[in-house]
């Protein structure tokens, strides 16, 4: 059984809550990005929120997904804990990757979260690598590569896909065309008018739908994900959308006006939703509220968690490079650790 | 010829940051030769995300400040056909992390063609591109990656340590009619220098300089430890007279100034952000036992990344980061 | 005006020398190679004469290509001279890269011959930047980028079409499909019917044509190259074709059998064009054995002035590098210089 | 432990080939763990181009023995997506010139995944390629480009040069959870060798071995240069005692056993084909000046490809590629 699916009440429900997490999420993030309190960069999925979770609305819980660099929506559509996220993102030693990856490499591979990514494109390869797991254990999952319309340049999603299609496995690539690559429209970047149509070059399905519809973008993923179970090989699904803040945050985006987003934001998925839940009864303005107020409690809390988290001991810093320390890193993590106590101090 | 000289020579100088040096560089260049031309993600409108190119589009034009889709095989690629047949492509990385996209066009293409056809081809094309830790920007944008390509036949790299190395080399290399690749260390593009603003200006391929003068020990430094190294020696001079040489160029490498600097002092300490197996430190260590065995008075330190990636959170990255306090220790130790 | 074009006699005469010479010279290469007088490896274009050949009598003097590991084919249809060519596969001083390439990098830049090459994929980028040049300089030229069936898998490939179609460069890629990539059959590499259905990612025309055809490959690339210089961007011919001999010479093709081999010499490109020459009454058969006879001597010519030629000195290893020889190697060319005298002997 | 000691205390040995040691060691992992599996361009009925995977598709079947299209990215790209979901991909890239295009999964996924993640992942892929000059394949097929791995962290590189050393480091490498590139000497495909056909033999990785024992000078050698060595020590048994060492492993490296034989010898000629600026002599070099500086009498000699491609004349060829000579002539230099 999946997590939640557009099917029932309850899970329409948990749609609706999995798309307000994440835009709390990320306005709590680029908050505390801007105070400083979160180092590096971050991307925020602000707009986009329909797209990761009518996908992983049509995913089983064993499902796995490949992220990109703008990842957030993808880890709480999937299920992750906002309160681990938001600590890695604090870069605390309690964060998903104990503070060693932050936005860019969120990642729980127990809950078939195969990272984030900093690198352009490359989530594909590792979904199809994913599938080819599960094609050659013969399981009953699929793999999702997300990757946005930029993405679509690189050669390695290219061959990800052509290997996928060839080898029939089950892996579906949801492409989040937010008509931007940083600063570069979509239409500078590829020739095609829908992104979509590059499924022609694999003869598998390529659909494109409205990405600031939750169910649209459910419904597809779903179809496409009972072909990958049935053997037929993947699909590529377009999934319209928007981006409403800056690349990152931080970005003064010379390359658009707010006339631009103004007119995106009338389409608003988290709005379209509630709105069609509130209209076919099964939510009240009230309980909208409620669940608003609740989200924001929660992620009030994980800032909270996050802060009180302890920040790693630097000799963190050498463990996790493989499976046994070789002697070339020993030799630096036995002095951080001798150095433990002195430089340590408050690690807060 | 010491760095100090090149400047005393230079009629007039101007102080400003390494990113406006390497900007009027690329400019100067634009200027010069029509052949030239940048291309990259969002070095045109954008003004490259870390702002090297800001300004350019808008004096030089689309046709000459070039925004590419993200294709970074495509584009190099792209840069190495178009070098190969009459143009003068700079092509930006926008991080040195990204190198691995497209590393074949770099490796068989960009590197070999003018050897494997007898000389048959000039190759002159650029590759900018950022590196290093500092800025929180976890593993996959924060890498040190120039021992790759200083290792590769065929290719030349140069990695600047201070804002007049910058401008210099970066017209350098767009002049050169073969690869050069330019590492700019991206947290040293707020330092501040004096550099000469005469356009012909150039830092020769293939040239260390010198400094700062010293007699008991020399530490050899790129990027951003070369100004960590100058700070450590000033705050050390009162007890050890240290000589700093900034490599610039990784390869052709300038062997002589740097032996020459341990014949005298007979100590040296190689400071680079490289992780520290097989990193640039380690050509400079067996050059120099290979030139001024004798003269060695104690083993040379290697201060570079500790064989890890970048990590993320503060603490952890700080760790493992070389700076000017590992400089310090390592001068301390051999001295 | 064409070097050769297939629309006057005189040019189809021309073309048939071409495809003769083609066959000569490779079958002969083959022969050398299995003597063990060719070092390294040879890949032999035989049966796929009409694709370069039909390519290049679309193009200009001074249009680019840039081919494959399969590239005597194409130097020769862009008008190499055989004998350095065949000097250059005896590791020659005099052959086009003075012995330092080989077969698979022959190259002559200045007859717009940018280079046999070794990585599969990596021509259609140096195409791709050939079109660059052409469309910075304003200058009358295209760039054409041969390719292989198997090629089309890689993501430079992708990569290299994209960039031209959205910048409406002047390129042209043939794809070379002769159903195999080494020992593995185009099904099993591509999940396409037509290797030119890919042109739908790009929004580029495709087309695929009869390879064993001279005049249908020469009037798809005519036609692309019209468009390239209309300035409307690249097409995508993919020429249907057949190698006759294994991958490379000493390859036992487990993978095929004779019948498939023999089915496809049906369709000879020689023959149909010559049979055809001969029907409209261009050329007798008296006249045919003539031209094989002619090109018989003239390669065998070849293969005199290539076992002739001197090896080249040692110290050449060190030569071209770079524009001025550095130091690192400066140490061991001087050495080399200074041994000169005793290792050089007979160095034929 | 010295290679020797390996053998003899072996139960049972055979002679055969290098190229039939790593198949032998390939058959011997599908055989005892049915996560593992093999993939590659031509692997498969083909029997690879190089011969060594030859027969294992009729034993196992196109599951276990997997043709890729011809998209390095795409399948190394893959590997590592399904070693960080649970099977052990064995990957052969072809020729190790082909890394470029498959760069960008190895540095910045394969590498990095476990450090990133906090270690939430394994990473237990094994990627097994050819390299070196010696059979006129020219510049895009010759290369030697083990250093970039070595260096590069999060990645374990080993470079067997006898036959024993193929099988029991193919082994370690299927076995271990860490992505371990196999760089397999395409000259060294015909070299004999005893092998212990133990099905429990492996080679740990980080260990070197001492081939052949010797006073007056330490050669530490990789691939082909280890045979090599071998002769040019045995040639010059009569006038000096030459201890060779085969390095095995490049990543991590067994920097005791080295600097325990200059310890002995006080002279050291390093001997591994990569070119040599930045290769993988300069860190035998730096460790060796690091722990043994004192035992040393003379400066370390390096052999190693003159920072050129490989030319596809065989006088060329002949000319840059290191050999015994090179070797002896550097053993006379400093003994
Ligand atoms: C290979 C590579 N090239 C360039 C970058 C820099 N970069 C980071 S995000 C980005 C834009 C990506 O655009 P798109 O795929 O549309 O995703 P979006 O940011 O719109 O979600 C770029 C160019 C990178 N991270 N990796
Ligand atoms: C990037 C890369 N991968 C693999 C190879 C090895 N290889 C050489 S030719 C070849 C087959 C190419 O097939 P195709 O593109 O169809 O060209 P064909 O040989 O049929 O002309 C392969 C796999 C290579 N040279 N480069
Ligand atoms: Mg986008
Ligand atoms: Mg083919």
């Amino acid at each position: 059984m999946a997590d939640y699916t557009l099917e029932t009440e309850e899970g329409r429900r948990e749609a609706l809550r999995r798309m307000l997490t994440i835009r709390e999420f990320d306005s709590t993030a680029g908050d505390y990005f801007a105070d400083g309190e979160i180092p590096g960069f971050v991307h925020l999925y602000i707009g986009e929120e329909a797209v990761g979770v009518g996908a992983c609305a049509a995913l089983e819980p064993d499902d796995y997904i490949a992220s990109t660099h703008r990842g957030h929506g993808h880890c709480i559509a999937k299920g992750l804990d906002p309160k681990l996220m938001m600590a890695e993102l604090f870069g605390k030693q309690d964060g998903y990757c104990n503070g060693k990856g932050g936005s860019m490499h969120i990642a729980d591979v127990d809950s078939g979260m195969l990272g984030a990514n900093g690198i352009v494109g490359a989530g594909p390869p590792l979904a199809t690598g994913a599938a080819l797991s599960i094609d050659y254990d013969d399981r009953e999952q699929v793999a999702v590569g997300f990757l946005g319309d930029g993405a679509v340049a690189q050669g390695q999603v290219h061959e990800a896909i052509n290997l996928a299609a060839t080898w029939d496995l089950p892996a579906v690539f949801v492409v989040e065309n937010n008509r931007y690559g940083e600063g570069t429209p979509v239409e500078e970047q590829h020739n095609v008018d829908d992104l979509s149509d590059t499924a022609g070059a694999y003869d598998i399905p390529g659909v494109t739908v409205d990405g600031m519809d939750v169910t649209a973008v459910a419904e597809a993923v779903e179809e496409a994900r009972k072909r990958a179970r049935d053997g037929d090989g993947p699909t590529i699904v377009e999934a319209e959308t928007y981006r409403y803040r800056g690349h990152y945050e931080g970005d003064e985006q010379p390359y658009r006006d707010e006339d631009e987003i103004e007119k995106w934001k009338e389409q608003d998925p988290i709005d379209r939703f509630s709105e069609l839940l509130v209209d076919r009864g099964e939510l009240t303005e009230e309980e909208l509220k409620e669940l608003r107020d609740e989200i924001e409690a929660e992620i009030e809390e994980a800032v909270e968690y996050a802060q009180d988290a302890p920040l790693p001991d630097p000799s963190e810093a050498y463990e996790d490079m493989f499976a046994e320390m070789p002697p070339e890193i020993e030799r630096f993590a036995s002095q951080a650790r001798a150095d433990g106590g002195s430089l340590g101090g408050d690690r807060r | 010829m010491t760095a100090q000289a090149e400047i005393e020579r230079a009629e007039e100088t101007e102080a400003m940051t390494v990113r406006e040096a390497i900007r009027m560089g690329l400019r100067e260049e634009l200027e010069r030769d029509e052949d030239v031309y940048l291309m990259g993600e969002d070095v045109g409108k954008f003004g490259g995300v870390l702002e090297v190119t800001s300004g350019l589009w808008e004096e030089f034009g689309d046709e000459r400040v070039r925004d590419t889709p993200i294709s970074e095989a495509g584009f190099i690629g792209a840069a190495t056909g178009a070098a190969a047949t009459g143009t003068r492509p700079v092509a930006e990385l926008m991080f040195s992390d990204f190198m691995g996209v497209s590393m074949e066009q770099i490796m068989n293409q960009m590197a070999k063609m003018r050897y494997m056809f007898g000389g048959k081809t000039e190759m002159p094309v650029t590759v900018r591109t950022t590196e290093g830790g500092g800025m929180g920007a976890a593993s996959q944008h924060s890498g040190t990656v120039h021992a790759w390509i200083a290792h590769f036949p065929g290719l030349k790299a140069v990695a600047p340590g201070t804002a007049a190395a910058a401008k210099g080399l970066t017209k350098a290399a767009v002049r050169s009619d073969d690869p050069v690749f330019v590492f700019e260390n991206k947290m040293i593009y707020e330092q501040q220098g004096e550099v000469p603003t005469d356009e012909e200006f150039t830092v020769p391929l293939g040239e260390a300089a010198v400094e700062r003068e010293g007699e008991d020990v020399t530490v050899v430094a790129t990027q951003r430890l070369v100004g960590e190294s100058l700070q450590t020696a000033d705050s050390l001079a009162d007890d050890v007279s240290v000589e700093v040489i900034d490599v610039r160029s990784l390869y052709p490498l300038d062997t002589e100034t740097i032996a020459d600097s341990v014949r005298k002092t007979g100590r040296l300490v190689v400071a680079d952000e490289s992780p520290l197996s097989y990193g640039v430190h380690a050509e400079i260590v067996s050059r120099v036992q290979e030139e001024a065995f004798f003269s060695l008075d104690a083993p040379i330190q290697r201060i570079g990344t500790p064989d890890t990636h970048m990590p993320f959170s503060p603490p952890l990255e700080q760790e493992v980061l070389p700076d000017g306090d590992d400089v310090r220790e390592a001068i301390e130790l051999i001295t």
